[in-house]
This record gives structure tokens, C-alpha cells and sequence, in this order.
């Protein structure tokens, strides 16, 4: 896990020391004289070697200190500081609302398996996985916020000023991100069932005199969920590719909103900071659902 | 007698033209017998023993015959009683101990699940009796095996788990599906061996099916050959191994390698 | 090498690092094994799971690193048959594609008219026919697979014939086809053959020469006949007594 | 040549409901797409303030957008982008992916460790993430987003491929080949390739269906296709201001997305459940 934290910062930061332009010169603008441009990147330590600007960035990284923004003159931290939990937040609820809302439904999948409602259960799912979760977002916008009034389009509420708003608010766009993703993992555990149900060991427990709902709870789920939960791990890193696309829809000041402006005005420190805060998010949620997956699957050495 | 099956007849309906897999098979199985199925691929001889066992696949197919059980009907009895019966009455040990056993529990919880569903004891009493059969399986250091998942054991000591779990609630059938096929030489003549004592000491009857003729002529009493669907010739093992009267049974038994270490 | 002899290994090892949980741990496969393969012979090997007996063949075919020993082998294009006829034809092409590929690759080049009758007449020589060249592996039985397997591994006419456990996935009558017609091509042609396999019944009638291996170590070896007579070591016993042969 | 055999077998031997659907839908929108290369209703761009908001009608199927363009014309114009960044998408993602899928799965040992690593290190970001970096480098515009989606695309590729080359490599008719003398690169595309051409082209499929939310997703965002260009995407963002007063303006270039993604998707069904 840590090899990949490593490999992860060293790719973040190289691909940020490939950039045409010199920062210095973007901070001071084009008319600088060049002594003026020297004497900054001395300052700046931009002379130094590169590996030991990597570690020196990685060591300041670690304390929290992701350097300044090139327009806003304020440290990442102060601007990006706030914005970070909205976003883990939203990815929590959807992550939550995947594994609350796939495992009833499949399971009701697959009691019913080729009957009718599994017909219609397969075909709603692959429409619902089709649908891109912005415009699933506007949709919502549209029926519940416009139409029904349920929430009030654009009226995001701090998590400073009244949490349950803050949570009510963000319910809406994680419906959003997490019904493709619900979609796909009913799809995947209904495939997994219907693998499971032809291996042996099904045959030795119906042997036994087990019933069929004995055999799916007590044999086959557990068997079944595995290659979920692999599934879920890679589905963390889009949600969050998906909740930095549907704050634009809710516009909801999360980190996508601040992503895209600091890359429209090429202030690169925020950029390099958002995105090594992302993928360290989506690697601690892949550690946990890591974890879910050992305690599942003892051929996993622990 | 224990069993007795009457004109057996299964036909599929799946694929485009029906498929008839058992053809009139007729035999009975007595109390504390090892009665042999012999038969190539395709002859029928597992789906033959899946019948007995109440393990036919779902697919759509015509089911004619009896097989009489304790004056009951098994092809015709409702699933529930069917249920009462399967790993109770009749247990069945499978042919890949690799893939039979459940991967992601526990050996003591698979080996338990037939006392489980069909006595009511407690939790201790259920161990005492899975650990006791773990011991009459021979095999050693039952307690780490009790608490181990399958994928820590060789392929024979799963197939001994396997027995054990077939044999926990001290059926009166046990049906053993090529249960050697996929095991070393040593390893096989020691399951061979386990299943002989287990049938002198338990009198429990086993349908013992096999392709390999030199097994079957080791350990069962009476035979069955079957062909296509169809039985060829069956009756007192030694016998038929000694006048085979069918010119396929001939034909089978020559072609064992044989070993004349006389000359 | 003397002679007549085609293959020869003297103190073979071979082992390789397997990771138990994080550790690496070296296990060894073949032990110092010295053996050899004498011209126009049919070797038996035989061995349980485990005891290395497909990673000799390997090593004969030089597709194994050796950690000790050596393997002199005068063979230029050994072949090999395989256990599971369903993984071993290509399941995507024809069987005339797939006994062609031999001849397409070997040294001698051949016209696409001269490729197409030599398939031909291998397919008689296994006791197929000509209305196979246009079939896929998947439409035929494990018996009629392993007869193209042969026919397929003889089109570069190898010095060395290395069958892994061929019949052993065969019912029984088709064993003895199989096994009757390898001994046809072994006798017509004077091929070599190392014939692996587990069932010592089968290789009673089949070998010349049968090799015990059990661990990574050769236990015994001899003429059927003695061997089995009179076997010196335990393992030898415990082997024929469990194949219910004495 | 017998690649293009394999394909054409491939083609017919499928006839489940899935590729058949997916089949039909795919095939309107590319026709459109063809359609939309020479003749579209209103010229995408020409502007008629009079017009501005209508309501879909016979003569605006879709209905006008806020600057009285004409929402089909648009649209059409918006599907053909996306299906050539889509498709440019695959093209540059499988190509690499497959041949670095290949070498790992064929070779093994070091190289595919190093190369797993990599891969590992790239899934930490959602592709569409690591398009907005290489966007931020390269700056938005339409083949700088076809570059970054190609590329983001590349490890997905590379493990299905690895893991189709895994299952075959270790087949004895690739020991058999190797012992007739085939050479490595014989083995890889003329042995083992065909083999899992279905698994490659479902996953194409899914690639498709990935590529178009991707490059949907950008546009939204403003740094994919850039105005005066139609873009699925952007339709969809401009129209979202207008959701109250002219939700069409919104709703069709969603739906039409939809169409494409269920299309690809259930080709890959399709495909995927027939091998």
C-alpha cells in the first residue's frame, strides 16, 4: 500500500515537472527582468537537483503544506483544506448507498431468477448503467428539485452552518453517482450467483438436504460477494471522477469545482495538491475494502 | 432389500431432439452391500446414482420408473419429504474433493451441516460427533482440521472430510460418485480401504461408480455394466470378472492392461 | 555420450522460490537425478503428484532452468503430447491449420499442395481421415484429439517423443487404441519415446524400461519384468501394492 | 487474413437479444453520425434569435437552444465528435493496452511486475481524472482530450489483455507451438490472439461505452470540445441553465448519450455472452 502512496506522489510530481513554462516566470509575470527570474527560482529552490526537490515537496506534502497558489497567493492548504471533506463525504453516502441498496435487490434477483421480474431487473439495470451521473444529476434536478420541490436546485447548505442541511443537500448528488454504480454491482453479484450455482460444491449441499434459499444464504452469497467487492474497490476512484462532475451540477464548492478552475488558470500547486489528495483517498478506500475482501476470502493469506 | 429401482428411464428435453441418458435400468441395492456402476463416459452411470440420489439436474426431462425407498418413490416424492431424506438417509460423496467442499467455510461447519438439518442436538453434541468421525477417517490432527478451510488440505484428506460429512449422520445409503478418480495411486487404495471399513463396521450399503474396472473388482460385491444407458450385464463381481457372458463386458475387461509377472 | 544413447542427465536439479505468505521459500523439484534415454527405447517414468515427473520432462526439453547437473541431449526437435486433449489443439483454428503450423515452422520448406498431402497422410497413419483437416479441436472426442496430437507432434519426425500422462483422461477401450497406435508408430518409425505416466499397469505392456520417481529422486529402475517381481525399495512396493498388481 | 476470418465468424455466430439490440442502436446513431457529416437539417451553428427557446416541433424535432440553433442539428454534430473522440479513444487505449497487455501476460516475471506496478499506481486516479491532469498540461481542446483519454485508457486495456494472455500462455498448445519452434511474436498474435478476441472485444465495447461518458464528462466540464464545436457534453451544460424555462435543451443530448452508452454496452453483452 505504501509502495503504491509512493509510486503514486513520484508520478503526480514528475508529470507536474513536465509542464512547458517556468513557474517563476507565470508568478511573475512576462515583463520581469531576467536577474529578477533568477534570483526567484533561487529562492524558490528551483535550481536544485530534481529528486531532491521530489523529496523535499514529499516531506512538506506529509506535513500538510502543498506550497502556494500561484493566483490566489494563499497556501493550498487554507484553500483546499475546507473543501476536502465535502467531498469525502459525498463519496462516503454513495459508497454506502451502493452496499445498501445492491445486496437486497440482487438477492431479490436472484430469488426470482428467470422468472419475469429478473427479466425486467436485467434490463432496467442496463439502462441505469448507461446513464452518466451528471445527467442522472440534472435529471434529479429537474424532477425532484424543480418539479417536486423536494430540495431547492443550488442551495447548498455549509456543513459549518447546519449539518444535517450539509448532509440533506448532498444526498441528492450521491443518488446521483451511486445508482450507475448500484447498476453494475447488482449485474455483477446476479453473474456471480449464477457462476457460484454450477460449481460442486452447490451439488455436496443440496446432498445434504439443504433447500435452495439454505443453499443461496448458506453457501453461495458468501462465495459470490467476492468478486463484488473487487469491484467495489475500483468503483471508489470513480465516484470521485464522478463527484468532481456532478458538483458542477449541484454546484457544490467541493474539490472538483476547485480543481477545474485552478486548471483553467494553470495554478499547477493546487492542481498537483487535489489531485495527491484524490488518489490518496482511493487508496485508503481500496486498504478498507481490502480488508473486507481478506475476511471474506480465507484463501487470501493473511 | 434396502432399494430397489424398477425400469428407470431419464430423457432431457433441452437441447432440440430429446436425450435419453438411462434406459430401463432395473437393481436393487441390500443392506450392507457394495454394489458397483461400471460404464464408460456417457454410459449413464452417474446420472443413474444422481437419481437415487435426488440430485438430477434442473433442466427439463421425462422421468419414467421407481426407485423404492422404504415404500416411498423417489423420483415422485414431493421436494420437502425428498429433503428429509437427502443427507440423512442417503448421502453422496463426489468425484473432484477439490472443488466439492465449500472454499470459504470452515471444514467443522461442512462436515456438521447434515446433523445440522436433520438432528436436533446441541452445539456440543454436534462437535463431539463431527470430531468423532474425523478420527474414524483417520485423520490425524482432527482438531486443526475441524478449524481449517479446504484449500489448507491435500486432495485426499478432503476426500476423507468428505466422508466424514457423507457419514456423520449415519446413513443407511452412501453413494460414491468415481470418488478416487482424481487421487494418487497410495492415496486412493487408502480411501479404498477407509470405505471397506467403514461398510464392515457401519453396515451402511454404498453405490460404489466407476470407470475403472480393476477398482471395481476390489472392493464391490455385486456389479452392474452399463452402456449408453442401458444395462449390459450385472450380477456377483467375481463372476462376471471370471465368465463374462456380454461381448461389450468382454471387450472391457480385456482391455485392462494385464500384469502376468507368471512367465 | 555413448552410442546409443540419445539423452543423458547426470546430477539434474532443479527448484524454484515459491512465496508462502511473504516469504520466499526454495523448493526443490529434481534432486540430483542421473538418467538416461537410449535410441529407439520407450522410457517409462513414474510417479505420483508432485514427484517431478513433468518437470524432468521439461528440463529434457531444456524449457526449465537446471540449478545443478546437466542434460546432453543429441535430439534437435523434441515434441510433446499432453494429458487434457481439451488445452492441448489451438480451439480457434482447423485441424489441417494446426498439423500444417509443424511444417510451416520446421527448417525444410514446403509447398502449401506438399504441406496439405503430408497432413494427409499423417491423418491416415493416426487412423483419422482426410474429413478432419476441415473440423475444430472442440468437435471431436479426447480420443480422436490425441491422435492429431501425435500425428501433429511427428510431422518435424522428432528424434524424442516426450508423452505426459497421454491417455490417462481416456476411457478405458480408447486407452488401448491409443496406446496400440503409439506402439505402431514406435516400432515403424524407431521413435523414442518417454512415456510419463502414474498407471504402472499401463506401462507393464507399454515400456521397455520404467524409471520409479518419487520426490525429486529416481527410487528404482529396471525392466518391467524385474521390477515388478521383485521391487528393492519400500516405495516401489507400496506403489504396485496399491495398484493392486501384487 | 484469417484475422478478419475470425472476425466475420465471430459476427455471425451471434443472434442473442443483447447484440441485436445493441447492434440496432449503435447502428442508428452511427448512421446519424454518417448522415451528419454532410447534411444536417439547420446548419449547427446558424444562429435566429427569433426562434429562440422553441418548444420541439416538426420543424425542430429537438426544438431551439438559447441562441435559437437548431438542438438536432447540434446534436448530430455532437455525435459525431463524440464518436470520433470515442473511437480515436479505443483506438490509441487498446492499441497500446494490447500490446503491453501481451508482453506482460506473455512474459511474466519482472516486466510484468514493474508494468502491474504501474498499472496498480494509474487505477489510484479515475481515468477521467487523469485526462483532466493531461488536459491541465496540455490544455483543453478537442485532440488534447482525444490524447488524455487515450491514454487514461490504456492501463484498463492492458489488464484485461494481461489477464487474457495470463489464461492462455500457460495452455499446452502454446508449449507445443513454442516446441515446433514458433517464434514469441508468432505465438502472441497468430496462436493465442485469437483465442480471446472475444474477451478483447467485449471489452472494446466497454471501452466505447467508458469513452463516451469520459469525453461527455469533460465536455460538461467546459475543457473537452470547445464552443463554437457542438459536444454532447457542453449541449448538456448550457442547457442545464435553461432547465426550468427549456428542459429540451438539456434532456435530448442526455438521452442521446444514454443511447450510445446502452448501444456499446449491450453490444459487449452480446458479445461476451455468446463466447
Amino acid at each position: 500500500m505504501l509502495l503504491t502512496l509512493f509510486g503514486v506522489s513520484f508520478l503526480v510530481f514528475a508529470a507536474f515537472e513536465i509542464i512547458p513554462g517556468d513557474p517563476a516566470i507565470s508568478k511573475l509575470g512576462t515583463d520581469a527582468t531576467p536577474e529578477m527570474i533568477a534570483a526567484l527560482r533561487e529562492q524558490m529552490g528551483l535550481n536544485r537537483p530534481f529528486i531532491v526537490r521530489y523529496f523535499d515537496w514529499l516531506g512538506d506534502c506529509i506535513r500538510g503544506d502543498f506550497g502556494r497558489s500561484y493566483s490566489y497567493n494563499r497556501t493550498v492548504i487554507s484553500m483546499i483544506g475546507d473543501k476536502l471533506p465535502i467531498t469525502v463525504t459525498m463519496t462516503i453516502i454513495s459508497m454506502l448507498l451502493v452496499i445498501a441498496v445492491s445486496i437486497p435487490v440482487a438477492l431479490l434477483l436472484a430469488k426470482y431468477m428467470g422468472s419475469t421480474i429478473d427479466r425486467a431487473g436485467y434490463i432496467s439495470n442496463q439502462i441505469l448503467m448507461a446513464v452518466p451521473s451528471f445527467f442522472l444529476g440534472i435529471l434529479i434536478t429537474y424532477i425532484f428539485g424543480l418539479t417536486l420541490r423536494f430540495f431547492t436546485p443550488g442551495g447548498y447548505i455549509s456543513y459549518r452552518q447546519n449539518f444535517a442541511g450539509f448532509i440533506g443537500y448532498l444526498l441528492a448528488p450521491s443518488v446521483a453517482i451511486a445508482i450507475p454504480k448500484c447498476a453494475m454491482s447488482v449485474k455483477l453479484l446476479r453473474s456471480a450467483i449464477l457462476e457460484e450455482w454450477n460449481k460442486d460444491y452447490v451439488r455436496t449441499a443440496y446432498s445434504r438436504g439443504n433447500s435452495t434459499m439454505q443453499v443461496m444464504y448458506r453457501h453461495v452469497l458468501k462465495n459470490a460477494l467476492i468478486p463484488l467487492i473487487t469491484f467495489w474497490g475500483m468503483a471508489v476512484a470513480d465516484m470521485i471522477a464522478g463527484s468532481i462532475v456532478v458538483e458542477q451540477v449541484f454546484n457544490i464548492p467541493g474539490l472538483g469545482r476547485i480543481l477545474l478552475t485552478s486548471i483553467s488558470n494553470r495554478d499547477y500547486p493546487v492542481v498537483e495538491a487535489i489531485i495527491l489528495l484524490i488518489a490518496v483517498v482511493v487508496i485508503v478506500m481500496n486498504l478498507i475494502v481490502d480488508i473486507l475482501y481478506r475476511c471474506i476470502d480465507p484463501r487470501i493469506s493473511k | 432389500m434396502l432399494l430397489e429401482i424398477k425400469n428407470l428411464t431419464i430423457e432431457f428435453h433441452d437441447h432440440d431432439r430429446p436425450e435419453r441418458v438411462v434406459e430401463d435400468v432395473s437393481f436393487s441395492l441390500d443392506k450392507g452391500e457394495i454394489l458397483g456402476i461400471v460404464g464408460e463416459s456417457g454410459s449413464g452411470k452417474s446420472m443413474t446414482a444422481l437419481a437415487v440420489a435426488g440430485l438430477l439436474p434442473r433442466k427439463k426431462m421425462e422421468k419414467s420408473g421407481e426407485i423404492l425407498f422404504e415404500e416411498k418413490n423417489l423420483l415422485t416424492l414431493p421436494r420437502h419429504d425428498l429433503r428429509g431424506l437427502q443427507g440423512d438417509e442417503i448421502s453422496v460423496i463426489f468425484q473432484e474433493p477439490m472443488t466439492a467442499l465449500n472454499p470459504t467455510m470452515k471444514i467443522g461447519k461442512q462436515v456438521e451441516e447434515a446433523l445440522l438439518l436433520h438432528r436436533h442436538m446441541t452445539d456440543e453434541e454436534r462437535k463431539a460427533k463431527v470430531m468423532e468421525w474425523l478420527e474414524k477417517v483417520e485423520l490425524d490432527d482432527s482438531e486443526r482440521v475441524y478449524e481449517a478451510y479446504p484449500h489448507e488440505l491435500s486432495g485426499g484428506m478432503r476426500q476423507r472430510v468428505m466422508i466424514a460429512a457423507a457419514m456423520v449422520s449415519d446413513p443407511q445409503i452412501l453413494i460414491a460418485d468415481e470418488p478416487t478418480t482424481a487421487l494418487d495411486v497410495t492415496v486412493q487404495s487408502q480411501i479404498i480401504k477407509l470405505l471397506l471399513k467403514i461398510n464392515k463396521d457401519s453396515g451402511v450399503s454404498i453405490l460404489f461408480i466407476s470407470h475403472d474396472l480393476s477398482l471395481i473388482k476390489q472392493i464391490t460385491h455385486n456389479v452392474i455394466v452399463m452402456q449408453k444407458g442401458r444395462i449390459v450385464e450385472q450380477g456377483d463381481t467375481d463372476e462376471i470378472f471370471l465368465h463374462p457372458k456380454e461381448e461389450y463386458t468382454k471387450k472391457l475387461i480385456s482391455s485392462i492392461p494385464s500384469v502376468d509377472l507368471r512367465k | 555420450m555413448a552410442e546409443d544413447i540419445i539423452v543423458k542427465g547426470t546430477d539434474v536439479t532443479v527448484s524454484f522460490m515459491n512465496k508462502v505468505g511473504n516469504r520466499k521459500e526454495k523448493k526443490t523439484v529434481l534432486d540430483g537425478l542421473d538418467f538416461d534415454v537410449r535410441r529407439g527405447e520407450i522410457l517409462g517414468l513414474a510417479g505420483e503428484s508432485g514427484s517431478g515427473k513433468s518437470t524432468l520432462a521439461k528440463a529434457v526439453l531444456g524449457m526449465v532452468p537446471l540449478e545443478r547437473g546437466k542434460i546432453e541431449s543429441e535430439v534437435t526437435n523434441p515434441q510433446m503430447i499432453f494429458q487434457d486433449p481439451y488445452s492441448s489443439l489451438n480451439p480457434a483454428k482447423t485441424i489441417s491449420w494446426i498439423m500444417q503450423e509443424p511444417l510451416k515452422l520446421g527448417k525444410k520448406k514446403y509447398s502449401s499442395e506438399e504441406r496439405l498431402s503430408k497432413v494427409e497422410e499423417m491423418l491416415c497413419e493416426v487412423g483419422l481421415d482426410a474429413g478432419y483437416m476441415q473440423r475444430k479441436p472442440g468437435e471431436l472426442s479426447g480420443g480422436q484429439r490425441q491422435r492429431i496430437c501425435i500425428g501433429t507432434a511427428l510431422m518435424q519426425a522428432p528424434g524424442l517423443l516426450i508423452a505426459d500422462e497421454p491417455v490417462s483422461a481416456l476411457d478405458v477401450t480408447i486407452q488401448a487404441q491409443v496406446l496400440d497406435l503409439m506402439r505402431e508408430i514406435h516400432r515403424k518409425k524407431k521413435l523414442t519415446i518417454l512415456f510419463i505416466s502414474h498407471d504402472l499397469r499401463t506401462m507393464y505392456n507399454f515400456c521397455d524400461r520404467v524409471m520409479i520417481l518419487q520426490k525429486g529422486k529416481i527410487v528404482e529402475s529396471g525392466k518391467p519384468y524385474d521390477l515388478y517381481r521383485d521391487p528393492k525399495e519400500p516405495y516401489t512396493r507400496l506403489l504396485l501394492e496399491s495398484a493392486g498388481i501384487i | 487474413m484469417a484475422f478478419i476470418k475470425s472476425i466475420k465468424k465471430i459476427f455471425n455466430k451471434y443472434h442473442g437479444f443483447n447484440f441485436n439490440a445493441g447492434l440496432v442502436i449503435t447502428g442508428l446513431i452511427f448512421i446519424i453520425a454518417l448522415v451528419g457529416c454532410f447534411y444536417t437539417p439547420y446548419e449547427p451553428t446558424a444562429m435566429n434569435v427569433s426562434i429562440r427557446n422553441t418548444a420541439p416541433s416538426l420543424a425542430h424535432i429537438f426544438g431551439c437552444d438559447d441562441s435559437g440553433r437548431d438542438v438536432f442539428s447540434r446534436v448530430m454534430e455532437g455525435i459525431r465528435n463524440t464518436f470520433f473522440i470515442s473511437t480515436m479513444t479505443v483506438l490509441i487505449g487498446s492499441g497500446f493496452g494490447i500490446i503491453l497487455g501481451a508482453a506482460a501476460g506473455y512474459y511474466g516475471g519482472k516486466f510484468d511486475e514493474i508494468l502491474m506496478r504501474i498499472n496498480d499506481a494509474l487505477f489510484a486516479f479515475p481515468s477521467v481524472l487523469l485526462a483532466l491532469v493531461i488536459v491541465s498540461l496540455l490544455g483543453p481542446g478537442f485532440l488534447n482530450v482525444t490524447v488524455a483519454l487515450g491514454i487514461a485508457f490504456i492501463p484498463s486495456f492492458a489488464r484485461i489483455v494481461r489477464s487474457g494472455f495470463k489464461s492462455q500462455v500457460n495452455m499446452d498448445y502454446v508449449q507445443s507451438a513454442r516446441l515446433m519452434g514458433a517464434g514469441d511474436l508468432r505465438i502472441i498474435f497468430v496462436h493465442i490472439l485469437p483465442n480471446i478476441l472475444p474477451v478483447l472485444m467485449s471489452s472494446v465495447m466497454i471501452g466505447f461505452n467508458n469513452a463516451v461518458l469520459a469525453e461527455a464528462g469533460l465536455s460538461y466540464l467546459g475543457i473537452g470540445v470547445q464552443p463554437p464545436r457542438a459536444s454532447l457534453g457542453l449541449m448538456l451544460k448550457d442547457g442545464q441553465a435553461l432547465l426550468a424555462t427549456a428542459p429540451w435543451n438539456a434532456l435530448f443530448p442526455g438521452m442521446v448519450i444514454v443511447l450510445m452508452v446502452l448501444g456499446f454496452a449491450l453490444l459487449s453483452e452480446g458479445i461476451s455472452e455468446a463466447s
